[in-house]
């Protein structure tokens, strides 16, 4: 496995944390719980910005465009180097599954708080893990095995239709492309090509099966370097965009016992087919009947770890540390039983009524839910966004006894928190817990194709109610100096003669 | 403030009357509408006739306007109805990854008139309104920042 | 037990909330999260307060001074009318005890979200419910059964030296004296009933004999009308000023499974003394030898219930409402088991440097601690302080898998939490999660008395760190229009400058 | 900007040389130092030569002064010792229990002069220095605001 089995938790001292944004701090919380200095680095867009100083000390790493700065691995060193960083932490995305960062963080003697890069390099090859899995006695989506190019197209007589093109060095959803005939496969290949070239550096496409109706079910496995690995249970992440998750869930209202166990045998079989250390996410695809189909292996901290966190009363990021450390698994960790139940909704600068496309603007007001069973990762500020970089402006995460209770929560939570500014998918999520399929619990990747759309029309109920907040906005407005919300309120006393007379106001 | 008509998407709105507005927080523009039965957050933001109310996360823009503001409007419209020239920008930084069309194409609204890819996913450039395409301002694989000039539609 | 056993959930629409600050806000989420329409009531002081805004509705009941508004027992009632309430939640202090206001609510044909008028009268005299919780085989401290007056003194040979005088109508440390010589008594008889009249309208006195060293245990029961009783754990309340809680933890880390079992056996011995259904506690203090002595029983909501929420997953709030809408107790409350460590500490605007006596003034900026397992129930605004009413601002609390990680979390999040404009107990806590005697579990009652004192001396490093902080924030303020810090940053530009400056100033 | 001194209750104090401060958020004053080994938000509230720091909860008051203050501080503290009149006010509301002193008596600094309840605790009130008590504005029993006069010290 690793060269470094000597490591004791007191070999890490300082960690630079290689990413932005609510990750970012997420990771350097866990450090200072553990004592450990957090080192941030910034790209010119992020010299202000709240990663920066959530951390112990800060380096600027380039300009803004992630290639110059979050991708530049010998700014990134650099800045390690200077700080005297003793480990780097990746986060999500970016680099955090690049095997050559992670070997060039070890060969610059530091540890890497990942998984080896053979590893990586085993598993970042989507195709070649969808065969190491199939070779362990996991199931796989039915399909081909072999890369298509454009001789060996892939017959839609042996792979079925529709069919999905997926890139080989993909993920994130890029990359890839539903063909529904044999006629649009030529174009559908060359553009998934394209779109997995630009994105990957690598065009390799391989075809499965479309399982449908069918449930995005993972499991998050979390090994040390010792050969331990527990099972920190599985997360339902159904609702999609763009193949990208919006909602996950803790436990899937979709899995009973037997077939939880049957999916935490393939997440251990798949697992041990690579060495392995640190947090990772075995995904799926569970279809009408509860059969399971190995999709893909993660072996990184996944966006939604938080769900999970939620219900086992683990800390993660902590643990990820303390094993990169070469610390043991113990009892806590390998039989922890999950409790309640725990929703995570994304919460992204983006227009659901616009296909979800992402929005520019500036955040005029923030206000984030709080109170009981609410954890809200957020890197937010009032401000203009940074278009550079990914649009995920928080993650609210409910927990309670149970799934209604935890539904009740969330529509609470929705209801409290406040983006002002520009569009958000927040219309998205609060529309959601309303529908009788979320209620339920039962719904599938299709959720929103086929009851979203292109988002219900504006109800007149809610547009009469619009009118009415437009209009006191502006008279409310014409008593400011310049008749806009820009200034601060006027005078207290004013705004409170203003609330009594409102509450006077009241019928009864 | 007498004679305020509110439109919201073109459409003439009477506001909810039966419903009561409360300022929470004044200066941020946030407020509480009830019925007396039920409750809800409006953010409510903007200045002179344009305003942007949210809620349950739905951000509408609606229009405030006095007559004065209300006949300019109309003026406007009907100017840009006979086609005064449009240009179009960027709305996020991007890379042009196709041009759709040529100088001097006729090309109705909403017809593509070219691709970027921006926020790791690719967005069609619509025309606004009918037209003929002008000076074409970028190529195919130039990146563009935000507010640069894409195309003149005649 | 209650006329009302045909009460259904559904019985319960609209709540009214008889209370401020950060519990009024808790019990409004938890009324939304079940569907129920909400009603805050507010003082003058309070018409811009958070718990107005938090509401779905909200009345005026009178001017600032508490007997003219929150104790205002005919206003409430009137704008519960007025209102359409159906039933009524007392939070915590105010009302919540008041056997009278629990009556009239009844009698209003409204759902009283609490115990029995009788259970309260019952209880509401420590020295009746000593006598009961001795005669149910519930060991009491040693000291005198009878009330004492002028006449009746205390004989120190009975009760022992030091001994502790309390109020019979007392609670909440006020009407108590610690007597430490016979000679003392008089003084501290008059003192401690004039203080209890005062406070409870009531001046009589019992004596008990002082436990030193003694922890503060409490158990935390919830009961419904069908004669289901629920233990949900113990809390260990030791750190104590003025006999009041700063801190609270659960589990206690002076209380192993036997004498776990032993609490919770005296605890349902002494509920079981009374008709009860709602939430309530029973306090013991616990002697060096593991003993455990009753103290007195809470029928109503406490102050530190969020940790209990944390460690067992329950929202005990949303079951109060329940119990009162006749629901019964189901398993997952009767059988809960707690997991993990939690620990609250209480943000009080009080200067620890002098007594922890409130202090006045204006809020100037706050920052709550924010991220995976911490929960800030709070009504904090920036502005200027409501002293009329309890000085209590926050309740920071934290969850974590076991002790240790619950006070590093803490340590964090105390030091992410910042309140400007005045002097609070931060500054308290901040020092005692560091001090080998919390860390390690084993303190008492004593701990503040003896271990703080007055207040560590300032440090001369902290002394040169803050000359440099205000050197810099003259330095910086000169370059802003009034030399102050009053306005909004002169402009981003500028201050990004100044971040790009100071983070290029680094050595390396 | 050069040439001020720094004084921490009534001490001459270096400034920590070796730490390095950077604004996080400089409308709110607040800052993070750190020495390249440790780091702690500071919380720095002020205007002119009055600053007040807060370091892990504590709140510091701290005068930063040019030459020309602190002497205009230095005559001012002269004037006090000299003892002029001194006026006791309430800094809380509250009631007052007792009175401990009479118009005419002679008290040192820091005994106690009267004790006023307030936020559900006695406080005690104390002379700020040596004198005689002059007059005396409240009786017990006697509710007061914030800010009311309570005794005056010659």
């Amino acid at each position: 496995m690793s060269v470094r089995k000597d490591i004791t938790p007191s070999a890490i001292r300082r960690i630079l944390v290689a990413n932005r944004g609510e990750i970012a701090i997420r990771v350097m919380r866990a450090c200072r719980e553990l004592g450990i200095f957090s080192i941030a680095v910034f790209s010119d867009a992020d010299a202000l910005a709240p990663h920066v100083a959530a951390a112990d000390m800060a380096q600027r790493i380039g300009p803004p465009a992630p290639a110059d700065s979050y991708l530049n691995v010998p700014a990134i060193l650099d800045a390690a180097r200077r700080c005297g960083a003793d480990a780097i932490h990746p986060g999500y995305g970016f680099l955090s599954e690049n095997p050559g960062f992670a070997r060039a963080v070890q060969e610059a003697g530091l540890v890497w708080i990942g998984p080896p890069p053979e590893t990586q390099e085993a598993l970042g090859n989507k195709l070649a893990a969808r065969r190491a899995a199939s070779e362990a006695g996991v199931p796989v989506v039915p399909g081909l095995l072999v890369p298509l190019d454009a001789q060996v197209t892939p017959d839609p007589a042996v792979v079925g239709l529709p069919m999905m093109l997926k890139a080989a060095a993909g993920g994130g959803g890029r990359g890839m492309r539903l063909v529904h005939t044999a006629a649009e496969l030529p174009d559908a290949m060359r553009a998934a090509s394209r779109e997995a070239r630009s994105a990957f550096g690598d065009g390799t496409l391989y075809a499965e099966r479309v399982i449908s109706p069918a449930r995005h079910v993972e499991v998050q496995l979390l090994g040390d370097r010792h050969g331990n690995l527990a099972c920190l249970g599985e997360r339902d992440c159904s609702v999609q965009r763009r193949h990208q998750k919006l909602v996950e869930e803790t436990p899937s209202p979709a899995v009973d016992g037997t077939l939880r166990a049957a999916l935490f045998d393939s997440a251990r079989r798949v697992a041990g087919t690579v060495a392995f250390h640190n947090a990772a996410t075995v995904e799926f695809l569970v279809d009408g009947e509860g059969h399971h189909y190995f999709l893909e292996m993660n072996t990184r901290l996944q966006v939604e770890h938080g769900v999970t966190e939620l219900a086992t009363g683990l800390d993660i990021v902590a643990w990820q540390i303390r094993v990169a450390a070469g610390e043991r698994l113990d009892a806590s960790v390998l039989d922890v039983q999950p409790r309640g139940h725990a929703i995570e909704v994304r919460i992204y600068a983006e227009d659901p009524w616009d296909a979800f496309r992402p929005v520019a603007g500036t955040i005029t007001a923030w206000q984030p839910a709080e109170g009981p069973g609410i954890r809200m990762d957020h890197a937010v500020v009032e401000g203009p966004l940074t278009p550079e970089y990914d649009p995920l402006l928080a993650k609210l995460m409910v927990h309670a006894q149970d799934r209604p209770a935890a539904v009740d929560r969330l529509r609470r939570a929705l209801d409290e928190t406040l983006v002002g500014g520009l569009q958000t998918d927040l219309g998205f999520h609060r529309w959601l817990v309303d529908q009788p399929e979320f209620v339920s619990g039962d719904y599938h990747t299709g959720l929103i194709g086929e009851r979203w759309g292109d988002g219900p029309a504006l109800a007149s109920d809610e547009t009469r109610l619009s009118a009415l907040a437009a209009v006191e906005g502006r008279r409310s407005a014409a008593a400011t100096r310049d008749g806009a919300w820009a200034q601060p309120e006027a005078t207290t006393p004013w705004s409170r003669t203003g609330r009594q007379e409102a509450v006077r106001r009241w019928p009864g | 403030m007498a004679g305020l008509t509110v439109t919201v998407a073109g459409a003439h709105v009477e506001p909810a009357g039966e419903w009561r507005l409360e300022w929470l927080d004044r200066r941020r523009g946030i407020a509480r509408l009830s019925d007396g039965q039920h409750s809800l957050l409006a953010l409510v933001e903007g200045s002179g006739s344009e305003w942007f109310v949210t809620l349950h996360g739905r951000r509408t823009p609606v229009a405030v306007m006095s007559w004065r503001e209300r006949t300019l409007a109309e003026a406007r419209a009907a100017a840009a109805g006979e086609g005064g020239p449009v240009e179009i920008r960027a709305t996020l930084p991007g890379l042009v990854v196709a041009i759709k069309v040529e100088a001097g194409a006729q090309v109705a609204a909403g017809d593509a008139l070219l691709t970027i890819e921006a926020m790791k996913m690719q967005n069609e450039v619509r025309a606004p309104r009918d037209g003929t395409v002008g000076q074409i301002a970028v190529e195919a694989g130039q990146p563009v920042a935000a507010g640069v000039l894409l195309l003149r539609l005649e």
